[in-house]
């Protein structure tokens, strides 16, 4: 018989034993250990050089973030500190008839319970302030919170959260943005309209172009929705003082107007307080807004001890901005060279349940849908609605991506159809310094056609196929 | 409650914890090694890597319970007090670290990696580098801080620690 | 997760007389990397988990009378590493090797793998197609089975409560057997299969024809399945494109893929069609290079 | 089979708030050792901000990277910032912090002019020292003056500074307007090998120019650029919030939502394009979000390069490949006149 395996004990057992038995080593985890660390600065020549500029100098945080020390917020504890999580409704669309807290909050190891009504001013937003820091009347989309629990371990405060009864009178939903422009669909935000912004960017006349164009193409392009996935979730640590001042400790990439925010639902002085924001453990535009700080401040007002919340990957998903699909409408008129003479737009974003960054993605998509393309005659125009699903809100591009990805597709067409290489109908359309972007912009320093070509270049683009 | 004793970054640490406890939980919560991250919490991240017995392992899928007698090493344990551990260097070198959250789970693996084939080819470092999500840096400087240390340390010049025994055949 | 009590069993016997002693109270622990996953989200824990881990005895791979013998508590990392395996079965290491990422494959079992009973597990379609026999056992003793008759249905295998899986015995007559695993997930790493098949024949030497073809196929149906009517199509045909293509629109008939968020079942389809095709071409290439070496 | 196809696809992108004022202010402290200390409201989110903006300040002050410490991110201690968002970082808050370094300059200008025998608009910050322009014979070390002006002349050098890109309202009935000061462009072609089988996509490698102004870190610009890559992989072909008939999402995990591991990865080649924005600090732009703009794109024109088939919706998933390979070529496309 042949044998290929050889067991060995995982450790030798009698030398462990004797370790265990010996008195120093008998130490308890109370005492925590000495994390050794390079005492020694070695500091790399590309920090040392001048000039500082061009030096492809390390990173600040670079040895840190190797030796696992950074502290993100959730390997911060501070004495006495309780865990908090949140209630999510899982329904996307429904009136709240009820919520009764008294379950979870007769559970031992629960020390406060806080609903949507003892919020003080329950709504915030960048634009619209339509989004309620915890739903108390009614619920917009499925990963809505409803209540929230603070108790002196996760485990507790999780288990409160299935005591936390709430009863929900469903309400009709909407959920695709093309059907909820319509004026029979159901209005996520009664009384208002669910297209709640729209955007124009005119120029030329775009009835000619199309008139003197040779040729017209027209396609219909979709995108989905995505999540940032920072590979840290939404965290904040909360801290209530006797001077009824607040710090929080959160993953948030704009700390002065997230500050803003937080006063405004907590209805207190902004100097009252402080928001410090830790390193971020990614952010891609996800966390560009308030999430739970006012929660977790609540809770540690009404507690008296500091409270840390720290989103699960699911909440991740279903409870925080993600990425708006959009359907977007493509008609382009071309000369016989390729040369883009009109181009109409239309685009509409799906804008979940709350406005968040919806403004300024409609914005920049609308202003870049064109293309980095010299067309004298463009129009394009932008909806984004609101529908029963996750809001969509900054992410990384605010609707470029999306739209990129219409033009780009769209040019290859062209191209194609006119037998123009892809390289070579770019080169012949886009700008250049002193071009007029759509809205009648002067552009300066532009270099879109040395992007081209350098790209080309090292891909070996001209040299033909692989 | 379980009563354990494990090495943990070359130290004996015994401990009492709930059965329940993930060693992921018990490193963070009572041996305060914050270094092993809680990303996801059911193995698809990685950010919790920590190396059992010479072997990359999730440290939110083993029970503390499990880690009983065995050998466990957390990004705190490579470095010394004089010397940043190669692969925290050439991570630093080559900024191969962004914002950070999955650094030390991606150079547990890689050290895990390292430590069975001192000479990777770029295929096997990816793989290697599949089970730590990164969102990033598209892990390409991190292959080259990887491949940087493989080269400098020449073949065969490192002695490799003694192969684990978890689930070793 | 929920509070539970651990109890350690040091090897098979101790593990057990715990089943015995706990019966459906309790629930074993190996790899973990499905278990605990599953115990994270869950509303009811078991009320003890009987962990084998370290029940080194359950660890082997070794060659038998019987064939290769595979213990329970062997990770698809040990698979992967084993030099047996690696020799006679590589569709095996290959399929390991698919599993989730290093850092689950270092902890998480090929048996385990099994018992979870996902319909897509990526070690399902080798064993299934190599004909593996499971071990099973309990206080009262032991019985072996097949592994198809193992799987019962998303979920759900032949284990009663208060047995284990002991070991997996590939049998001796397949050892060396030309074997292809193909796997097609939505991404190269950390791959879930939206199909994966294994296809396992000998080819014979002087007519070039298959023989003993098996087919076994994964995420297309309640459990992994074999393809018997392509099996049997494909017996004593020619290993051409052209049949090897035709193997696999039988077994895409064979199968009852569904549609859910992942893929449709047309496509599933599409894919077994593939697969199967590709995976006996392998198998088949295998054999000739078999063949070159041992004539060389 | 196998079939190969490569794709390009270029781009434009705004640094900065669409009109809206997004104004950064910075202080920057010179220390009496010729030091420095830049306090900014910004946060590290990853991207290498803080690194970034001290290479800025130290440009400013003629010291190195190493020389600065960057405080950033507590609303108590640091000054206002629009924060982390619009790829604004490097250009807006860049400039505050140029700006905050020279006023700091000025004083220890002033400071340094008497001793050197010069006036103050005759000298200059240069590998830590001040010195006089075009004489570099006459100078003092940096820290030297800065200890005079704090120690003697009771001035520590200290400047704070504010910046906000200058904007023209858009015409809200022709968008007509200047809604931003500045803009990045950017190259990516991507090549894919599509199984024409399975409709499997393997992105092979995409060679990537992009503009960024200045680059001030170019080793942190690459950076941003292999990531933002990774992201546009992610959303050519894999990534998708899935929801049931009821609104609730169906895939929120990281086993179910399909975002790109190290093995789905091409080799990335970078180029930056050589060019510098007048209005931005030491002439930078910025680079974190552009990255991820025309990678899908360019994934997208390669897969119809490949196998003739043009995917209008993302992700472009393997079924959704093979589903239009199966269809044929020219589906949906409209085109009104003839060719």
């Amino acid at each position: 018989m042949t044998v290929d395996t050889k067991l060995e004990t995982p450790v030798d057992t009698q030398t462990m034993e004797q370790a265990v038995l010996e008195p120093a080593t008998l130490r308890l985890p109370a005492v925590i250990p000495p994390v050794p660390f390079p005492i020694e600065t070695l500091v790399p020549d590309s920090r040392q050089q001048t000039p500082a500029v061009g030096q492809r100098a390390t990173r600040s945080d670079g040895r840190l973030h190797g030796l696992g020390q950074t502290k993100y917020i959730d390997d911060i504890v501070l004495p006495g500190m309780l865990y908090a999580r949140i209630k999510r409704a899982g329904v996307a669309s429904a009136r709240i008839v009820r919520v009764d807290t008294s379950a979870a909050e007769a559970m031992p190891g629960v020390m406060a319970v806080l609903t949507g009504r003892e919020i003080p001013v329950n709504s915030f937003g960048p634009s619209f302030q339509d989004q309620p820091v915890l739903a108390d009347e009614r619920v917009f989309h499925a990963g809505d919170g409803v209540a929230a629990v603070a108790a002196v371990t996760e485990q507790i405060a999780i288990e409160a959260l299935e005591k936390i009864k709430v009863e929900y009178e469903p309400l009709p939903a909407v959920f695709d943005p093309v059907e909820a422009m319509k004026e029979s669909a159901p209005k996520v935000h009664p009384p208002n309209s669910n297209i709640y912004a729209t955007k124009v960017v005119k120029r030329g006349d775009l009835d000619r172009g199309f008139a003197e164009s040779a040729h017209v193409f027209e396609r219909q392009f979709r995108t989905q929705m995505v999540e940032h996935v920072p590979l840290e979730p939404h965290a904040t640590l909360a801290e209530w003082d006797a001077n009824g001042r607040v710090t929080l400790w959160t993953t948030l990439g704009r700390i002065t107007l997230g500050r803003t925010d937080i006063a405004r639902t907590l209805k207190m002085p902004v100097n009252r307080i402080r928001v410090v924001g830790t390193i971020v453990g990614g952010n891609f535009g996800g966390k560009n807004e308030i999430t739970q700080e006012p929660v977790l401040a609540l809770l540690s007002k009404k507690t008296g001890r500091p409270v840390k919340g720290v989103f699960s990957r699911r909440e991740e998903f279903i409870s925080s901005t993600t990425r708006h699909p959009f359907v977007m409408d493509y008609k382009t008129g071309v000369d016989k060279e390729g040369k883009i003479i009109a181009r109409k737009v239309r685009l509409v974003l799906d804008g979940g349940a709350y406005c968040s960054w919806s403004e300024t993605t409609l914005g920049k998509a609308c202003i870049l849908a064109p293309g980095p393309y010299n067309i004298d005659n463009v129009h394009v125009e932008a909806f984004v609605v609101y529908t029963n699903k996750t809001m969509t809100g900054a992410m990384r591009g605010f609707g470029a991506p999306q739209v990129c990805f219409a033009y780009e597709s769209h040019m290859d067409d062209i191209a194609a159809a006119l037998g123009i290489d892809p390289l070579e109908i770019r080169l012949r359309n886009v700008f250049d310094e002193g071009s007029i972007s759509p809205t009648g912009q002067v552009l300066h320093s532009v270099v879109v056609r040395d992007s081209l070509l350098t790209a080309a270049e090292r891909f070996g683009w001209r040299e033909g196929r692989p | 409650m379980s009563s354990i004793s494990m090495r943990v970054n070359g130290e004996m640490r015994t401990a009492t914890v709930a059965p329940e406890t993930t060693l992921l939980r018990f490193l963070r919560e009572q041996l305060n090694l914050t270094g092993a991250k809680v990303g996801c919490d059911v193995g698809d991240c990685g950010a919790c890597t920590v190396i059992v017995d010479g072997m990359a392992v999730n440290a939110c899928l083993m029970l503390a319970d499990q880690a009983d007698g065995r050998d466990v090493l957390t990004i705190e344990g490579l470095a010394t007090r004089d010397q940043l551990h190669p692969l925290q260097q050439a991570f630093e070198i080559h900024a191969a670290l962004q914002c950070g959250f999955c650094g030390p789970g991606v150079i547990m693996s890689a050290k895990a990696l390292l430590d069975e084939t001192p000479d990777p080819t770029v295929q096997e470092i990816n793989d290697a580098l599949a089970g730590n999500l990164c969102r990033c840096t598209g892990y390409t400087k991190m292959v080259a801080a990887i491949q940087d240390v493989a080269r400098s340390r020449g073949a065969g010049t490192v002695k490799l620690p003694a192969p684990g025994n978890i689930g070793r055949a | 997760m929920k509070a539970f009590d651990v109890v350690v069993a040091k090897n098979a016997g101790e593990a057990l007389a715990l089943l015995a002693a706990h019966g459906a109270r309790a629930k074993l622990l190996a790899g973990g990397t499905d278990l605990l996953v599953d115990l994270k989200s869950a509303a009811h824990v078991p009320g003890v988990v009987v962990d084998i881990s370290r029940a080194m005895d359950l660890a082997g791979i070794e060659l038998t009378e019987h064939g290769l013998r595979i213990g329970a508590l062997a990770t698809h990392t040990a698979v992967m590493r084993s030099p047996l395996v690696r020799e006679y079965f590589p569709a095996l290491v290959d399929a390991s090797h698919t599993v989730g990422a290093v850092q689950t494959r270092n902890l998480g079992t090929l048996a385990g793998n099994l018992i979870t009973c996902v319909p897509s597990m990526d070690g399902g379609p080798p064993l299934l197609a190599l004909e593996a026999i499971v071990t099973l056992a309990s206080s009262a003793g032991r019985r072996e089975m097949p592994l198809g008759e193992f799987f019962v249905g998303p979920r759900k295998t032949a284990l009663k409560p208060d047995e284990m899986l002991l070991d997996i015995v590939i049998p001796r007559k397949n050892l060396g057997k030309p074997t292809a695993f193909l796997k097609f997930g939505l991404r190269k790493g950390q791959a879930l299969a939206l199909v994966n098949v294994a296809a396992s024949a000998w080819i014979d030497p002087k007519r070039q024809v298959f023989v003993e073809p098996r087919i076994a196929l994964g995420a297309v149906a309640p459990t992994v399945i074999r393809a018997p009517k392509a099996e049997a199509w494909l017996e004593g045909r020619p290993a051409t494109p052209e049949s090897m293509a035709e193997a696999g629109r039988i077994a895409a008939g064979e199968a009852k893929p569904i549609s859910d968020f992942r893929a449709s079942a047309g496509y599933r389809r599409d894919l077994i069609q593939v697969l199967t095709a590709r995976a006996l071409a392998q198998a088949a290439a295998q054999a000739a290079s078999k063949r070159k070496e041992t004539s060389r | 089979m196998k079939r190969r196809g490569r794709g390009i696809a270029c781009m434009w992108y705004p640094i900065g708030f669409t009109v809206a004022a997004n104004p950064s202010a910075a202080t920057v402290k010179v220390n009496e050792d010729g030091t420095a200390t830049l306090l900014t409201g910004t946060v590290e989110t990853g991207q290498g901000a803080l690194t970034v903006l001290g290479q800025i300040a130290a440009e400013a002050l003629g010291i190195s990277t190493e020389d600065v410490h960057v405080v950033s991110g507590d609303t108590d201690t640091t000054p206002m910032d629009t924060g982390a968002i619009a790829s604004r970082t490097t250009y807006v808050t860049g400039n505050a912090v140029r700006l905050a370094a020279e006023e700091a300059c000025k004083i220890l200008f002033d400071v340094a002019g008497p001793m050197l025998g010069v006036r103050p608009d005759q000298l200059e910050m240069r590998d830590r020292k001040i010195q006089v322009k075009n004489f570099p014979q006459r100078s003092l070390p940096l820290g030297e003056v800065a200890y005079h002006a704090q120690a003697v002349k009771g001035r520590p050098a200290i400047g704070s500074a504010t910046w906000n890109p200058p904007t023209v309202p858009m015409d809200p009935e022709t968008g007509q307007g200047k809604p931003f000061n500045t803009y990045v462009y950017a190259t990516q072609i991507a090549e894919v090998d599509v199984d024409d089988e399975t409709g499997e996509v393997e992105v092979i490698r995409i060679a990537a120019a992009h503009d960024c102004g200045t680059a001030i870190n170019p080793m942190l610009v690459e950076g941003q650029i292999e990531g933002g890559i990774a992201m546009g992989i992610g959303l050519a072909l894999q990534e998708e919030i899935l929801f049931d008939s009821q609104g609730r999402q169906i895939n929120p995990n990281l086993t179910n939502y399909i975002m790109p591991t190290s093995l789905d990865m091409p080799a990335i080649e970078v180029d930056i394009v050589d060019s510098y924005d007048p209005t931005g600090p030491f002439g930078a732009k910025g680079v974190g979000e552009p990255t991820s703009v025309p990678t899908a794109a360019a994934i997208l024109n390669a897969i119809h390069d490949a196998v003739g088939v043009r995917i209008t919706s993302l992700p472009a998933t393997a079924e959704k490949v093979l589903a239009a390979i199966k269809a044929g070529p020219g589906r949906e496309m409209k085109q009104l006149t003839a060719a």
